[in-house]
């Protein structure tokens, strides 16, 4: 059943290459140049050496919770596609792009920790990245939140007369919200320059795609949308790229949203506190993997002349090595004050936080009991 | 100056501002083109167009969630909820987005929202067009809670919301949108946030309400000074942050208090006001603070005259404090 | 405009009856026997002439509040294709529905008041009845809520094996709330035996059709949730009857749910406190006359050699005076007692609610504002 | 007798009531085949197949409308919210719907519906996995609120809700799910609901917290037991509706009283006790009610330690009553 619905799920997906990294005949490529080419492999690889080193940290219960994005690298690149000025609303998942935007391996490890120099002040659990500077917007944990914000952005882009668009990332589970409706029927009315990019890898923690919705594909609820929804290969960089340029363009031109379903799968667990093996078929995963999507590029890269064995040690030792410094400095950092607790809750601090503020730091710190 | 209702103080004030800052956005059902069903947002969309005045579809949820978007991005959006009631749906995008914002980005996206919304029994509106949902609101961190009670503040202070950088719930009492009338400033005048109104000077019992429930305080006062009692009369304004020394100041003085709101009791804002109060000035309260608020049912039809408080029952209440 | 938007909203609609009431060359008329034929004339001058009569009596100021259905008459005979033990989440609008299932004119003008023989006690506003002993489900203001119960109602009917199935009413405006979406998208799931019946009338108070959603029809959303859509004639009774049968059929033999759109046309005001003036061309409505649902439902039976002048001077007249006494006690009986806001909170009443009736009760009684 | 955890209490009960009576539905995201993702519905896929432990779509105000959907036609579901964080999307289902049902209409259609939902703060889970949304159900009439503390009430309590006919908000502490363990009754034994649990006697001050609060207020009462003051320390176990009796019979007694929450300060569920007591017995209270609760701020992350109640606060304000 479980390999059914995996091979229906890859009926009729859009491709630029196959499972081996070749070019599918007829298919457009998109255009892009070598050195970015090799900028978004290098991206690839660090979200897949960060996972690892960050679940290896977690398993060892020095860093309190962590997501993986491994084998689903690829759909996060659709942020190729866009423009600086464009904006990006994230779920939890698309680590790559943080780092194509121009994150860095730093923030993101600071992030996790917490500490001082973690861009959101130690406020928000692991994964929960914000960096305004590069118009990457804040992830919270409902999921499907972000849907209508992310239309409301392209409103103001619109009404402000720019050319610029914005994009969403969500899961196939979070399609069953009712925020997912609200802001497809609001960008279609709208007409707003939005993308929506569904990440269908599958599962949204235990329960299967097939019981979360009935319809045959999750492109197919652009319909009753009035908006165009293409089914693109989510482990195919170039189909994904391609996809989003074609609905970046569209938006640009003031032809409104465009839903894109991007075909993956979660090859592990939901988060680090999953054990998919409780609800898995633990073959299907297998199944999946040579469909992964950091083999297909490299594959593609080589046909190119452009991939090289000594590239990717190149690559991957650097990231290493950077990884490894910002682990260091991220686990000795100081930790955020605790008067820092009572910040931000408004642009200034009304006279009742101030007064709870005052009475906590009138009290002996409490010592946290997860040491640092 | 000039005579206005609380609808003609709101739209003044709407005008006003969209006129002067361009990012200002209106959006809401049915706000456009007809103005709104309350017709607060009337002329809007023909003076500024259908880009800046935006009927949406149906959905609490879509209207916030997008003007959540658009102030992230540096617009300064005022989405119109038609009655407090239906704001629910949007209840997660308030709470958990709207509110957490700038804390959990760490200061990097402010979100200066300004929900319009009216609110308040008295209009025959039975379940649905009646509720006062307040004191949930206030208990959300990150969100501020105004609420006029006169024309002439129902202007001052929404040209204040709509001038600083944080979200805002204004709540209208919609049961004197046009029943309230008085001077208001037509230029463009301000009232500060978070300090509340001391509308009558007395020293022997504090009276503490907001919106609708102002008059019936007052109607109460009156009563009551007919009977020797000098009751001092306090509008609220702003719930959070709310102007704590003021009220202790006069309960200090009168060394009784009687709040009152709509809402029913139970973890209604009233709650709140006695606990905050007797926190600071316990020592100078002769009696307990009395509440006079709706009843622990739902917002009922035929009966609301019997549900919400009235004058009488505000008295009553003076009477026990000062009987205690 | 608005004609365009009329002409397109018929486009490809289904139906029995022309504009004439002539029956459609090749349209499957549904079996319907003579005497049922007759009911249905009766239930649809029903409402009608109750409309007419409330709304008499709101502008004289005798009545708080009132919504009309006319024009829209024909979709909410629906329920013709349901057996008594269905069930049915109504909206405000389809006050057919309840007489067809047999609510009782004075049942209906008591709510209107709420009086003390309102079988709901005087605590909803006018047109939210609710009567359990025919499977009508109490109607509240917040539009949409109704439509993930009835799915809830679908399905504990199938997990208890009957054959029974739910129908739920709702106006194409509130297609637009989350609501509609993860009802349908639940429905769809479960393949509950559950019938969604969109009545598409081109207006939510003042907001147009087109700026409710970009679809191109409402049928066509069914799609997104692996369910048939249906677009019939809203003002064609046999029609309606016809889509509503095929779709009982469909969730009784556990073949999941149906959406039907009926196309309609609200005529009017959106409520007593309404005016469209303000906002909808004063064209429009008579662009839409020759539609009339009962016009064509007269013109049917006529052909049929079942309607007569006498039969429906009979039927107006006997409803007539049913309403005139309805209303005489209705207004005079006497209001629910004070105590009565207290109970049905709960079981039983806890204490707190107990303290609040006896400080209300030791209080002199409030004259209403309302008068009677 | 067993020793369990409150995981452990929950599904035992699930499992009672499942097995007793036909009507009991489960449903959720998670809750079908993997059981929960707190493992609460264990088993009961297995045992009760997928007709009755319902697998949803990610959708919280479809799993509560559904679920009145099903109460209404006589059905008794437990619908489960992962988190409590994560109920705002189906606000409007239970503060419009479900808690109106039976009143609005008429007492036709009752609307047993028990919600499950894990909240509070302690396992590092941050804003949205942290929240104690309590008062704002607790404001909404036609609802109850029910919070255990241990493994035995946790199912006894659980038990007496399946049994009534009225919605119950069931919120159960997720920071003690499995290191609060206690001997429970493996068989059918039910709690009340209404009725606060006087956990240990005092003379000089009370103690009223609930929930993961309730191990913290003991801790306090242990300190200050070494420092010679007796606390009488009150589990309230209902929140609405509380039981007022066993709370103004031990203020009458202490003359002061304490209450602990994780909720914000500001119209959280302690201001409704505070107002509560003083109406009833401020003639008997020594010094003010304390509040110890979460800030008036989102939950934060990495210093949850330093946000959430501890006994050092707590014994900081019993300190505070006694010196007043
Ligand atoms: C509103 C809400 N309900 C429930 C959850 C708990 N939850 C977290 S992730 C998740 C599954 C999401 O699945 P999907 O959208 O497919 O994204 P994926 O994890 O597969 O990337 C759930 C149920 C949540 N975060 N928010
Ligand atoms: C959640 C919610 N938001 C807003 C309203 C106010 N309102 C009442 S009816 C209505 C329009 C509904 O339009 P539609 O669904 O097309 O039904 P129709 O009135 O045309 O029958 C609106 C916005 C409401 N009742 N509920
Ligand atoms: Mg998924
Ligand atoms: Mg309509």
């Amino acid at each position: 059943m479980v390999a059914v619905q995996a091979k229906d799920d890859m009926a009729g997906l859009r491709r630029v290459l196959d499972e081996e990294g070749k070019v599918v005949p007829g298919a457009e490529v998109p255009n892009i140049p070598e050195e970015d080419l090799v900028r978004i492999f290098e991206t690839l690889l660090t979200v897949r050496v960060m996972d690892e080193r960050m679940m290896r940290l977690q398993r060892q219960g020095r860093l309190g919770f962590y997501m993986k994005a491994i084998g689903e690298e690829a759909t996060a690149l659709a942020v190729y596609a866009l423009r600086g000025d464009d904006w990006v609303f994230p779920s939890y998942r698309e680590h790559g792009a943080w780092f194509w935007r121009g994150y860095s391996i730093e923030s993101y490890i600071n992030q996790l920790f917490g500490n001082v120099d973690d861009p959101v002040k130690g406020r928000q659990m692991p994964v929960h990245h914000s960096a305004s500077e590069i118009n990457m917007v804040s992830i919270s944990s409902p999921v499907g939140t972000q849907i209508p914000q992310a239309v409301g952005t392209a409103q103001a882009m619109a009404i402000e007369g720019t050319d610029r668009c914005a994009l969403t990332f969500f899961g196939e589970g979070t399609s069953s919200t009712g925020e997912f409706h609200v802001a497809m029927n609001f960008a279609g009315v709208a007409r707003a320059p939005v993308i929506f990019l569904l990440r269908n890898n599958g599962w949204a923690i235990s329960v299967p795609r097939e019981k979360q919705t009935a319809a045959k594909t999750f492109a197919s609820k652009a319909v009753g949308y009035g908006m165009p929804g293409v089914r693109v290969d989510g482990n195919d960089v170039l189909a994904v790229v391609k996809a989003t340029e074609e609905a970046a363009e569209r938006a640009r031109a003031g032809d409104g949203p465009t839903l894109i379903e991007a075909v993956t799968y979660r090859v592990q667990g939901h988060s680090s506190s999953d054990d998919p093996s409780a609800y898995r078929d633990p073959d299907e995963p297998s199944e999946w993997e040579l469909r992964d999507p950091v083999n297909r590029y490299r594959a593609y890269l080589k046909s190119r002349g452009i991939w090289s064995e000594s590239l990717e040690t190149e690559i991957t030792e650097r990231l290493n090595e950077r990884i490894t410094k910002a682990i260091e400095h991220a686990t000795t950092a100081a930790m955020p004050d605790r008067e820092t607790l009572f910040e931000d809750v408004y642009e200034s601090m009304p006279w009742h936080i101030a007064e709870q503020r005052d009475a906590l730091l009138s009290q002996p710190p409490v010592k946290s009991p997860h040491g640092h | 100056m000039a005579t206005m209702n609380i609808i003609q103080a709101v739209n003044s004030a709407l005008h006003i501002e969209m006129a002067r800052e361009s990012k200002v956005v209106v959006l809401g059902e049915d706000v456009g083109k007809f103005g709104g069903v309350f017709r607060a947002t009337s002329g809007l969309y023909d003076q500024f167009g259908p880009d800046r005045v935006i009927d949406t579809p149906l959905a609490e949820g879509g209207i916030i969630g997008s003007a959540i978007g658009m102030a992230l991005y540096g617009m300064r959006p005022v989405p119109e909820i038609q009655f407090a009631d239906f704001i629910f749906p949007a209840f997660d995008q308030i709470v958990n987005e709207l509110a957490k914002f700038r804390y959990r980005s760490g200061g990097q996206y402010p979100c200066p929202v300004v929900i319009r919304t009216p609110y308040g029994g008295g209009i025959r509106g039975g379940h649905y067009h009646s509720q006062s949902p307040e004191s949930m609101f206030a208990h959300v961190a990150g969100l501020q809670v105004v609420i006029p009670s006169t024309p002439a503040d129902a202007k001052g202070l929404l040209l204040s919301c709509l001038r600083q950088n944080d979200p805002v719930l204004f709540m209208e009492p919609k049961r004197i949108y046009r029943a309230a009338r008085g001077e208001v400033d037509e230029g463009d005048t301000t009232i500060p946030l978070g300090k509340a109104n001391v509308v009558r000077e007395g020293e022997h019992c504090t009276l503490i309400a907001y919106g609708a429930m102002l008059s019936v305080i007052e109607e109460a006062a009156n009563k009551a000074a007919e009977q020797g009692i000098r009751c001092e009369v306090i509008d609220l304004r702003t719930l959070v942050p709310f102007d704590v020394e003021t009220l202790i100041a006069s309960v200090k003085k009168t060394g009784r208090a009687v709040v009152v709101h709509e809402a029913p009791r139970t973890c209604g804002y009233g709650a709140e006001l006695v606990a905050s109060i007797c926190e600071r000035a316990m020592e100078y309260l002769e009696a307990p603070i009395q509440r006079v608020t709706g009843f622990d049912t739902p917002f009922p039809y035929v009966l609301e005259h019997e549900y919400l408080p009235n004058a009488d029952r505000v008295l009553g209440a003076v009477r026990e404090t000062l009987e205690w």
